[in-house]
C-alpha cells in the first residue's frame, strides 16, 4: 500500500513534469500555425517523383496529452502514384487515420502536432509541401484537390443542414465555373452518381432521416463532387453492414476510374485491401512494418505481423477449428520499448529482435519489410 | 405534437393546483393579515369594526373553505380582486404586467446579443487570456447581488454623473407626449435594464460557451473543415447552428418569465411593475393579489418550460415530439 | 392673494389666542367665524409651472372614504376640503365650514352636544357646481353605511339614531339635519372632545359620487375610488407610471392656486433626498439624520424642521411579564441617549414621559425614571426572585428569557438598534436571554395585535388630541400594556369628560406617572421630520411659515410657487 | 529508468481529472479564493478580539470602550456617544457599522455563516433531489408520475413570495433568531431539489434503457446494485458542478433575502446584511468602508465558486480533450 502511494506520487510529479513540457512544445507550434502572410516560397518544394501525387516523408504526428507524448505517426514514409490506390492497413490504434489527418493538416490541436516530416503533394501549380503550408492555403485544397471519407457516416454529417445544403457548400465554395443556378443539379447529380435513386428527395433531406449506407453515399458524394485529385477514405465501410459494403467498394472504385484520382484507402480489412489496392502499407505502433504492391504483400507477406494480419482473416470455403489472433496487445503508445515494438508478440522472435528498431529494407523492388529477419535484398 | 401539448397543459393545470394550495396554506398561516394591516395602526378602531373586516375580506373563512372559494372564482375566471387597490386582479395583472415585460424585453434582447458572441468567442479561444477574460467579466456579473450593482449603478450613472434618472418611470415634471413620452420612458429604463442585462449575462454566455464547446468537438466539424471551409465559416455557420438549438430552446423558454417582473429590481427603481406590486401585496396580505400574481407567474414558469420543449421539436429537425 | 391673506390674518390670530391663554379655548361653546370675502380683486397671475412632490407607494385608492393608506390621503388632501381642520397646534379651525359647539340637555336629562356646521357662502366644487349641506349629508352617510368599510371612525361616535341606522331599517339618521342649504347639525350623546375630529370630515359631491348610492350599497361611490373630485386645490388628472397628475382648480374657494400643476412622483423611501437632488422632484420627506442635513446643506437645498406627531418607545406586556420587578429590571437595561444621540443627531431628544412633546400635555419638567445601570437591572432581577446558578439568570428552574418585536424591516435600521444590542450584551452577561425578533411592519403588527411580543419596539403616532383611552385603560380597544390599573383608568376617564386643557393637561401629567411606574412602556425618543425642499424650482417663501406636525405646506398647497 | 512507471496503470481517473482541473486557470484562482474566504471566515474570528455584535462607545473625552468591556466606563454618561461609522483606523482595521459594531470582525462572522448556509442548503438539495428522484426513476410508473408532478410544483413555486411568507411564520411561531438561519437553509433546500431530482431521474431512465442492463437483468444481478454502480460515475461530476456552483448562487441568494428582510436576523452578521447598507446614500456616497468589503467578499467568494465549477465541469467532461 505504501508502495502505492510512493508510486503515485511519483507519477503525479511526472504528470506535472509532462504538462510543462508539453506547454512549451504546444505553444511552439501554435504560434508557428497562427503565422500570417507566410511566403509561398516556404512551402513550395518538388517531388521526389514526379508520378507521385503524394510522397509521405518521414512523417511523425505526436500527440502531447497528460500522460506523455504519444507517438501515433512516427516515421512514415508512403508514395501514392497518379491513380492509383494506396491502403493502408494495420489494427486500429496504429496511427493509420492520424496519417490520413496529417495530410489534410486536421489533426486536433493544440495537443496534436505533425512534428517532423513532410507531406509532398504534386500540385498542378508545383508541388508543395503541406506540413509547412499554411492553413489558408490548406483551404483552398482541402476538399477541392484532397477530399476525405471519414469513418462515422452517422456523425460526421451536420444534422442541422439538409443534405444538399451541405454539398452544395462545396461546389459553391471550391468550383466557381459552377454557376449558381446550377449547383443544385450537379449536386443531384453527384448523389445519382454515387446510386442514390431518389436523389431529388435524399437532397431536401436532414441527415437523421437516412440509413448509414446512404449518408456514406452523400460523404462519398461530398467528396468527390468537386473532382479531386486525391481521396482519402478512411474506414469507408467500416460502419456499415456487408452487403452495403460491397456497393460502396464498388461505387468507389468507378468513381475513381471516372474521374481518375488516387486513393489512399485506410483499412484493417484485408478483403477491402485485396479488392481494391494497388499497393499496401502495413502499419503498426506508429512505424510502417512492410509495403509493397498488393499482388506481393498478399501472396509474399514477409513481416510476422502481416502474416498474423492475413492468418487472421476469415476465408470462405476453409475449415479451421478456430480464428488465429495475434496474442496480445499494442504497446502503450507513450512508452514504446527501444526494440522492434512487434517483439512481444512475434513468434518467430529470437535473439536479434533487441538490437534496436529495425529500418525498412528493401527485399525486393516492390517490397520493404522492417523486421530483423530480413536483410536487404534477401527474400 | 398537438397531442402533446394539450397534455402538458392538463399536466400544468394540475400543478398549478398544488402550487397554489401550498401558497394558499402558507398565506394564512402567516401573520400579517391585511385587516390587521388596515387596523393596527389606528387606536381608534373598534373590535367590532376588525370583525367586520375580516368577515368582509372573507378572512373567517377556514382555510379549505377559502380556498375552495377562490379556486371556484378562478375556474369561473374570477381572480378577485385585490384588496389594496381593490381593482380586480386581473385587470391589475394584465397592465402591470407589461411594464414588467418593457423592462425585462429590452434586457433579454441587449443579453442574446452580448452573450452569445461572447460565449462563442470564448469557446473557440479555450483556455487563453481572451477566454479567462470574457468568462471573468461575464461571471462577475451573476456574481452580484442585483441590489448591490443598482445602488452602485444608481450612484455613478444618476447621483454622479446625472447622465440617467435615479428612479422612476418617466419626467413627472415633464408632460411628454407620444415619442418624447416613450424617448423619456425608455431614459428612465436604462439603468433597470442595465442591472438585469449584466445579471443575466454570465449564465445564458456560460450556456452558450459549454455548448459550442461541446459541438466543436463533433465529428461533423471535422467534416465541414475537410471540406475546405474557412475557420469562420466553420465556427458560425456548422458549429452555431447546432448551438444554436439549446440556446434558441433556452431563449424561447424565457419569454414567458419576461412578463414576471422582478421584485428587487423594480423596488429600487421604482417601476411599478408585477414583481414590485407582488412585494407589496405580500408585505400587506394582499391574498387575492398574492394568489393571483403567484399563479400567474407558476403559469409562465411553466409556459415556459413547454415553449422550449416545443420549440426543441421544432429547431432540432431530429426531435420528434410525442 | 389678498383673499386668502384675510382669512390666514383671521386664522393665525386664533392661533396665537389660543397659544397665548390656552385656557380660552376652554368654554364649552366655540364659534370661530371665519368668512370669504367677496373682493372683486382677480389674481393678477395666471396659474402657471409644474412642481413634483415626492411620495411613497400609493395604492391608488384616492377617496377619503375608502383610502388605506396616508399616502393616498394625501392626494385625497390635495383633492378634496374639509368642514375644518387642525392648526398649528392642532386644533379645530373652521376651513369649509363655520362650527359651533353646544352643550344640552335634552327631555330626559341626558347630557348631548350638538355640533353645528354652517358652509361658507358661495362654494363651488372644481366642476363648478355648488357645495351644499346635501354634499355633507352624504358624505356623512357614506361613512356611517352599514357596508361602510373604509378606516374612518365615524361610527364609533355616539351620533343620535345611529345605530337605528346601522343595525336597523332606518333610512335617515336622528342625530344629523340638514337646517338648511348651508347648514348642518349633528348631535351626539355625552361629551367627547374628539369628536370634532371626526366630525370634521371632506365633503364629496353627492351629484358625482353619489350616483347610484342607496343605503347597503357603496359600490356606485367605490367606483369613484380612482377618479375623485372634490372642492380641493387641484383637479385630478390621472395616476399612471407611478405619478398622479393634478391640475388647479379654478374655483378654489381660497382663490386660483399659483402652480398650474402639480404632481406626486411615487419614490423609493431610500431615494428620497436624491430625487430632489438629481431635480427630479421639488419637495421630498427623507429620514432626517445629521449626515443628510449637512448634504442638503451643501447641495444648494432648503430644509425644513417639523417636529414628529408621535413619539418612539419600548413597550412590554404586563401580562407576558408580570413581574413588575423583571419590567423594571429590563428599563434600567435600556441605555437611550447613546443611541438617539448617534442615529439622530440633534434631531430627535431623548424623552422621558409616553407622549409626544408636541402635544400640549406633555409634561415639560418630567425627569428620567428609570436611568441606565445594570446593577439596578440586577437587584430588581433578584428582588423578582431571579438568582444567578451556572452563569444562567434563574427563577424556579426556568431562565430568563425575553423576545423583543422590532419592526425594522428585517435590516434592523432603526434607532434603537443600539439600545437592544447593548440590553442583550448585558442580558448575557448576567445569564438571561433577549431574543430580538426584527420583521417587517405588518408581522410585527399582527404579532402585537395578538399580544404576543414580551416586549416591542415601536412608535405612536399621536392624533391631535392626547386622550390615551384606546392605549393605557383597561377597556382600550389598543391596549397592549395591561397595565389594569384602576387609579389611572380613573384619570383617563376624568380627562375624557371635560373640555378644560389645563385640568385634563393635569390629569395626563398624573396619569404617565402611573404609566411610567408600571414600568410597562419606556419612552425613547421624539424625533423631528425633514422636508427637503429644491429652491431652484419651488419659491421657498411660498412654503408656510413656522409649519408644525398639524399644520404643513399641505394645507397651503394653493400658494406654492415656481421660483421666478 | 525506474522513474519510468507505467503513468496508465499508475494514475487514477480521480488524478487526471485534478490534471485537467488544474489546467484552468481561473479554476485555480477559484481555489485560492475559496480556501482563503474560508480561512478567513473560519479561523479568523478565533484571533479576533472582538464579538461578532461587540458595540463600541466613546466617551465624551473621546475614549473608547465596548458594550462587553467598559473599562470602567458608564455608558450612559453624558457625552457618551455610540463609535459608528468611523473610518478604519488601526483598532479597527475596516472601520465601524453603522451601529458602533467592528466591519473586519463582522465581516469574519458573516463569511461563516454566508459560507455554511452555502453548504447546508447544497446539502439539503442535493441528498433530498438524489433521494427523490433516485426514487423516481428507479421504480417508474405512478411513483415516478407523483414525485415528478411534486417536481413541477415546486419548480413552479417562486421563492421569494414563499421566503417572505415562510420568514413572517417563524417569526410568528417564535423561533429564536440562533435558530432561524438553520429554518431558512432547510426551506431553501426544500425549495431548491427539483433540478436535481430531474437530472438524477433522467439518467437513471436512460441507464435503464441500454442494453447492458438488459443484460444485467438477464444474468439476475440485482438491477439497483448496477444502477449505483453506474450512476455514481455518470451523475457525481454533474452533481458536484451543480453542488459548486449552488454554493455561490445560495450566497447571492442570502443576500437578496437580507435586503428584504428575511436573511439572517439583527444582530448576526452575514455578508448579505451588511452589503445592504448600499441602499442608504449616505452611507452609499460616504462610507465606502461600509458596503465595499462585504460586497467585494460577496463577489470574489461566489465568482470563485463559478470558476471552481466550471473547471470542475471541463475536467470531468472526457470530451474536453484539447
Amino acid at each position: 500500500m505504501a508502495r502505492k502511494t510512493a508510486e503515485q506520487r511519483e507519477a503525479v510529479k511526472k504528470m506535472r513534469e509532462i504538462a510543462k513540457s508539453n506547454k512549451a512544445v504546444m505553444k511552439k507550434y501554435e504560434t508557428e500555425k497562427k503565422r500570417k502572410n507566410v511566403p509561398a516560397s516556404e512551402y513550395q518544394t518538388t517531388m521526389k517523383n514526379p508520378n507521385n501525387i503524394l510522397e509521405i516523408d518521414n512523417l511523425h504526428t505526436y500527440f502531447y496529452t497528460d500522460m506523455g507524448i504519444v507517438r501515433s505517426v512516427n516515421g512514415v514514409n508512403i508514395e501514392i502514384p497518379q491513380g492509383k490506390t494506396v491502403a493502408l492497413v494495420g489494427e486500429s490504434g496504429c496511427g493509420k487515420s492520424v496519417t490520413s489527418l496529417s495530410i489534410m493538416k486536421l489533426v486536433r490541436g493544440p495537443s496534436g502536432q505533425i512534428t517532423n516530416g513532410e507531406i509532398r503533394y504534386n500540385r498542378p501549380g508545383g508541388a508543395i509541401d503541406i506540413v509547412k503550408t499554411p492553413i489558408k492555403e490548406m483551404q483552398t485544397i482541402r476538399g477541392n484537390e484532397i477530399s476525405m471519407i471519414f469513418q462515422e457516416p452517422m456523425t460526421s454529417l451536420n444534422p442541422v443542414f439538409r443534405i444538399g445544403a451541405q454539398i452544395d457548400e462545396a461546389i459553391k465554395l471550391h468550383r466557381p465555373d459552377v454557376k449558381k443556378d446550377d449547383v443544385k443539379k450537379q449536386t443531384i447529380k453527384m448523389l445519382e452518381l454515387v446510386g442514390i435513386a431518389r436523389a431529388e428527395g435524399v437532397y431536401s433531406c436532414f441527415p437523421h432521416e437516412l440509413s448509414g449506407g446512404m449518408r456514406q453515399r452523400v460523404m462519398i458524394a461530398m467528396s468527390l463532387c468537386c473532382n479531386p485529385k486525391m481521396i482519402i477514405a478512411d474506414e469507408p465501410t467500416t460502419a456499415l453492414d456487408v452487403t452495403i459494403q460491397a456497393q460502396v467498394l464498388e461505387l468507389l472504385r468507378d468513381l475513381k476510374d471516372k474521374i481518375d484520382a488516387s486513393i489512399l484507402l485506410i483499412t484493417h480489412d484485408l478483403g477491402v485491401v485485396a479488392e481494391m489496392a494497388d499497393y499496401v502499407v502495413v502499419m503498426y505502433a506508429g512505424r510502417i512494418v512492410e509495403q509493397g504492391t498488393s499482388h506481393e504483400v498478399f501472396l509474399n507477406p514477409k513481416h510476422p505481423y502481416t502474416i498474423g494480419l492475413i492468418k487472421s482473416k476469415p476465408v470462405v470455403n476453409q475449415v479451421v477449428d478456430r480464428l488465429y489472433s495475434i496474442p496480445g496487445s499494442v504497446p502503450n503508445p507513450v512508452h514504446l520499448p527501444n526494440h522492434c515494438y512487434f517483439k512481444d508478440r512475434c513468434d518467430k522472435a529470437d535473439g536479434r529482435c533487441n538490437s534496436g528498431i529495425p529500418e525498412l529494407r528493401n527485399i525486393d523492388d516492390e517490397h520493404k519489410v522492417a523486421c530483423h529477419l530480413y536483410k536487404e535484398g534477401n527474400k | 405534437m398537438w397531442q402533446y401539448i394539450v397534455r402538458r397543459i392538463c399536466i400544468g393545470v394540475v400543478v398549478l393546483m398544488g402550487v397554489s394550495m401550498i401558497i394558499y396554506g402558507l398565506i394564512r398561516t402567516a401573520p400579517g393579515d391585511y385587516v390587521s394591516t388596515l387596523t393596527s395602526s389606528n387606536p381608534e378602531v373598534t373590535q367590532e369594526m376588525v370583525d367586520r373586516l375580516n368577515e368582509l375580506y372573507g378572512l373567517n373563512d377556514s382555510i379549505p373553505e377559502g380556498y375552495a372559494k377562490w379556486a371556484a372564482g378562478v375556474f369561473r375566471g374570477d381572480l378577485g380582486d385585490s384588496f389594496i387597490e381593490q381593482k380586480p386582479v386581473a385587470e391589475v395583472l394584465s397592465s402591470k404586467m407589461w411594464i414588467s415585460f418593457w423592462m425585462a424585453f429590452p434586457a433579454y434582447i441587449l443579453q442574446i446579443l452580448i452573450a452569445i458572441p461572447l460565449g462563442i468567442l470564448s469557446a473557440t479561444k479555450q483556455y487563453s487570456k481572451i477566454d479567462y477574460a470574457v468568462t471573468t467579466i461575464a461571471l462577475m456579473g451573476m456574481s452580484l447581488p442585483s441590489f448591490f450593482f443598482a445602488a452602485i449603478l444608481q450612484r455613478i450613472f444618476a447621483q454622479g454623473l446625472g447622465w440617467f434618472p435615479l428612479s422612476g418611470m418617466k419626467t413627472a415634471r415633464m408632460d411628454y407626449e407620444g415619442f418624447a413620452l416613450m424617448l423619456d420612458m425608455a431614459k428612465h429604463l436604462v439603468l433597470p435594464v442595465m442591472v438585469l442585462t449584466v445579471l443575466g449575462i454570465g449564465g445564458l454566455m456560460r450556456y452558450c460557451r459549454t455548448n459550442m464547446l461541446e459541438v466543436l468537438n463533433e465529428d461533423y466539424i471535422r467534416t465541414a473543415r475537410a471540406k475546405g471551409l474557412s475557420e469562420s465559416k466553420v465556427v458560425y455557420k456548422h458549429a452555431f447552428r447546432n448551438t444554436l438549438i439549446p440556446i434558441v430552446t433556452i431563449l424561447g423558454g424565457m419569454i414567458p418569465g419576461l412578463f414576471s417582473g422582478s421584485m428587487i429590481t423594480e423596488g429600487i427603481f421604482g417601476i411599478d411593475g408585477i414583481g414590485n406590486t407582488a412585494l407589496t401585496a405580500l408585505r400587506g396580505g394582499d391574498i387575492p393579489y398574492i394568489m393571483g400574481s403567484t399563479l400567474f407567474m407558476a403559469a409562465l414558469t411553466l409556459v415556459g418550460t413547454l415553449v422550449s420543449d416545443v420549440l426543441y421539436g421544432v429547431v432540432d429537425p431530429r426531435v420528434r415530439l410525442k | 392673494m389678498k383673499k386668502f391673506a384675510k382669512t390666514f390674518a383671521l386664522l393665525s390670530l386664533t392661533a396665537v389666542a389660543l397659544v397665548g391663554c390656552g385656557s380660552s379655548d376652554s368654554s364649552s361653546s366655540t364659534s370661530v367665524t371665519t368668512s370669504v370675502s367677496d373682493s372683486d380683486e382677480v389674481t393678477t397671475n395666471a396659474p402657471s409651472g409644474t412642481s413634483v412632490i415626492a411620495i411613497g407607494s400609493l395604492n391608488g385608492i384616492f377617496s377619503p372614504f375608502f383610502y388605506t393608506t396616508a399616502y393616498d390621503n394625501i392626494i385625497n388632501s390635495s383633492i378634496q376640503e374639509s368642514l375644518c381642520m387642525t392648526d398649528r397646534e392642532g386644533q379645530i379651525v373652521p376651513r369649509l365650514a363655520q362650527y359651533d359647539i353646544e352643550e344640552v340637555t335634552n327631555e330626559a336629562g341626558e347630557l348631548q352636544t350638538v355640533y353645528t356646521f354652517t358652509l361658507l357662502e358661495g362654494l363651488l366644487f372644481s366642476d363648478g357646481e355648488p357645495i351644499t349641506a346635501d354634499d355633507v349629508i352624504f358624505s356623512y352617510l357614506v361613512q356611517l353605511d352599514p357596508t361602510y368599510d373604509g378606516m374612518a371612525t365615524l361610527s364609533t361616535l355616539s351620533i343620535l339614531g345611529l345605530d337605528e341606522y346601522i343595525n336597523g331599517d332606518a333610512t335617515e339618521i336622528a342625530g344629523i339635519q340638514k337646517i338648511d342649504e348651508r347648514t348642518v347639525q349633528v348631535t351626539i350623546d355625552g361629551i367627547d372632545p374628539a369628536a370634532i375630529h371626526k366630525l370634521s370630515i371632506a365633503v364629496l359631491p353627492e351629484h358625482y359620487y353619489g350616483e347610484g348610492f342607496v343605503k347597503g350599497d357603496l359600490s356606485a361611490v367605490k367606483a369613484k375610488n380612482g377618479s375623485p373630485l372634490g372642492a380641493g386645490p387641484f383637479k385630478f388628472e390621472s395616476y399612471a407610471n407611478n405619478v398622479v397628475n393634478l391640475i388647479y382648480n379654478e374655483h378654489y374657494f381660497l382663490g386660483v392656486p399659483k402652480l398650474e400643476k402639480l404632481k406626486y412622483q411615487v419614490t423609493d423611501t431610500s431615494n428620497l433626498l436624491e430625487a430632489v437632488i438629481t431635480e427630479q422632484v421639488d419637495i421630498s420627506d427623507p429620514t432626517a439624520s445629521p449626515e443628510m442635513l449637512a448634504r442638503v446643506e451643501s447641495s444648494g437645498l432648503e430644509y425644513r424642521l417639523i417636529d414628529n406627531l408621535g413619539y418612539g418607545y419600548i413597550g412590554m406586556n404586563a401580562e407576558r411579564i408580570p413581574d413588575i420587578n423583571v419590567r423594571k429590571g429590563l428599563m434600567h437595561l435600556m441605555n437611550r441617549e447613546p443611541a438617539v444621540r448617534s442615529y439622530y443627531g440633534d434631531l430627535a431628544e431623548v424623552i422621558e414621559r409616553p407622549m409626544t412633546t408636541v402635544s400640549w400635555a406633555y409634561p415639560q419638567d418630567a425627569e428620567e425614571y428609570y436611568g441606565y445601570s445594570t446593577s439596578k437591572a440586577l437587584e430588581y432581577f433578584n428582588q423578582a426572585g431571579y438568582e444567578q446558578i451556572d452563569g444562567k439568570l434563574v427563577k424556579d428552574g426556568v431562565q430568563l428569557r425575553i423576545e423583543v418585536g422590532i419592526s425594522g424591516g428585517g435590516t434592523m435600521d432603526h434607532p434603537a438598534a443600539p439600545v437592544l444590542t447593548q440590553m442583550k450584551t448585558d442580558l448575557e452577561a448576567m445569564g438571561g436571554v433577549l431574543e430580538i425578533f426584527d420583521t417587517d411592519g405588518t408581522v410585527f403588527f399582527e404579532i402585537l395585535n395578538a399580544e404576543e411580543w414580551d416586549m416591542w419596539v415601536a412608535a405612536w403616532g399621536s392624533t391631535a388630541d392626547p386622550d390615551m383611552y384606546q392605549i393605557y385603560h383597561t377597556d382600550g380597544s389598543t391596549t397592549r400594556y395591561n397595565i389594569n390599573n384602576p387609579e389611572l383608568d380613573g384619570l383617563i376617564e376624568a380627562a375624557r369628560s371635560t373640555n378644560d386643557t389645563d385640568v385634563r393637561a393635569e390629569y395626563y401629567a398624573q396619569a404617565l406617572e402611573i404609566v411610567m411606574d408600571e414600568a410597562v412602556e419606556m419612552p425613547v425618543y421624539q424625533r423631528k421630520n425633514m422636508y427637503v425642499i429644491n429652491p431652484d424650482y419651488l419659491d421657498i417663501n411660498s412654503l408656510p411659515d413656522d409649519m408644525t406636525p398639524f399644520y404643513t405646506f399641505y394645507k397651503e398647497l394653493n400658494n406654492l410657487e415656481m421660483a421666478k | 529508468m525506474a522513474k519510468d512507471i507505467n503513468l496508465e496503470k499508475v494514475v487514477t481517473p480521480g488524478q487526471l481529472v485534478r490534471k485537467r482541473f488544474l489546467r484552468n486557470k481561473l479554476a485555480i484562482v477559484g481555489v485560492f479564493i475559496l480556501l482563503g474566504m474560508f480561512l478567513f471566515s473560519f479561523v479568523g474570528p478565533v484571533f479576533s478580539p472582538y464579538g461578532e455584535y461587540t458595540m463600541f462607545y466613546f466617551t465624551a473625552e473621546g475614549e473608547e470602550f465596548s458594550s462587553e468591556d467598559t473599562k470602567g466606563y458608564d455608558p450612559a454618561g453624558s457625552g457618551v456617544t455610540i463609535a459608528n461609522k468611523q473610518f478604519p483606523s488601526r483598532t479597527h482595521l475596516l472601520g465601524t457599522d453603522k451601529d458602533g459594531r467592528d466591519i473586519f470582525t463582522r465581516l469574519m462572522y458573516g463569511g461563516r455563516i454566508s459560507l455554511t448556509i452555502g453548504f447546508v442548503v447544497v446539502f439539503f438539495q442535493i441528498t433530498l433531489g438524489v433521494t427523490l428522484g433516485g426514487i423516481a426513476g428507479y421504480f417508474g410508473g405512478k411513483v415516478d408520475n407523483l414525485i415528478m408532478r411534486l417536481v413541477d410544483v415546486i419548480y413552479c413555486l417562486p421563492t421569494l413570495p414563499i421566503m417572505l411568507i415562510i420568514s413572517s411564520l417563524l417569526i410568528a411561531y417564535s423561533i429564536p433568531q440562533t435558530q432561524k438561519i438553520y429554518w431558512l437553509t432547510l426551506v431553501m433546500g426544500l425549495m431548491g431539489w427539483a433540478s436535481v431530482a430531474r437530472l438524477v431521474r433522467g439518467q437513471i431512465l436512460s441507464l435503464r434503457e441500454q442494453e447492458f442492463m438488459v443484460a444485467t437483468e438477464a444474468t439476475g444481478i440485482h438491477p439497483i446494485k448496477r444502477i449505483v454502480k453506474h450512476l455514481v460515475p455518470n451523475v457525481m461530476p454533474q452533481l458536484i458542478v451543480v453542488a459548486t456552483m449552488g454554493m455561490g448562487s445560495v450566497i447571492l441568494t442570502e443576500a437578496a433575502y437580507s435586503y428584504l428582510g428575511i436573511g439572517v436576523p439583527f444582530p448576526f452578521a452575514s455578508w448579505g446584511n451588511m452589503v445592504n447598507v448600499v441602499s442608504d446614500t449616505i452611507i452609499l456616497r460616504e462610507y465606502i468602508f461600509m458596503w465595499l468589503p462585504p460586497g467585494l467578499c460577496i463577489l470574489v467568494t461566489v465568482l470563485g465558486f463559478n470558476f471552481v465549477g466550471d473547471g470542475l465541469r471541463d475536467a470531468f467532461d472526457p470530451k474536453m480533450k484539447r
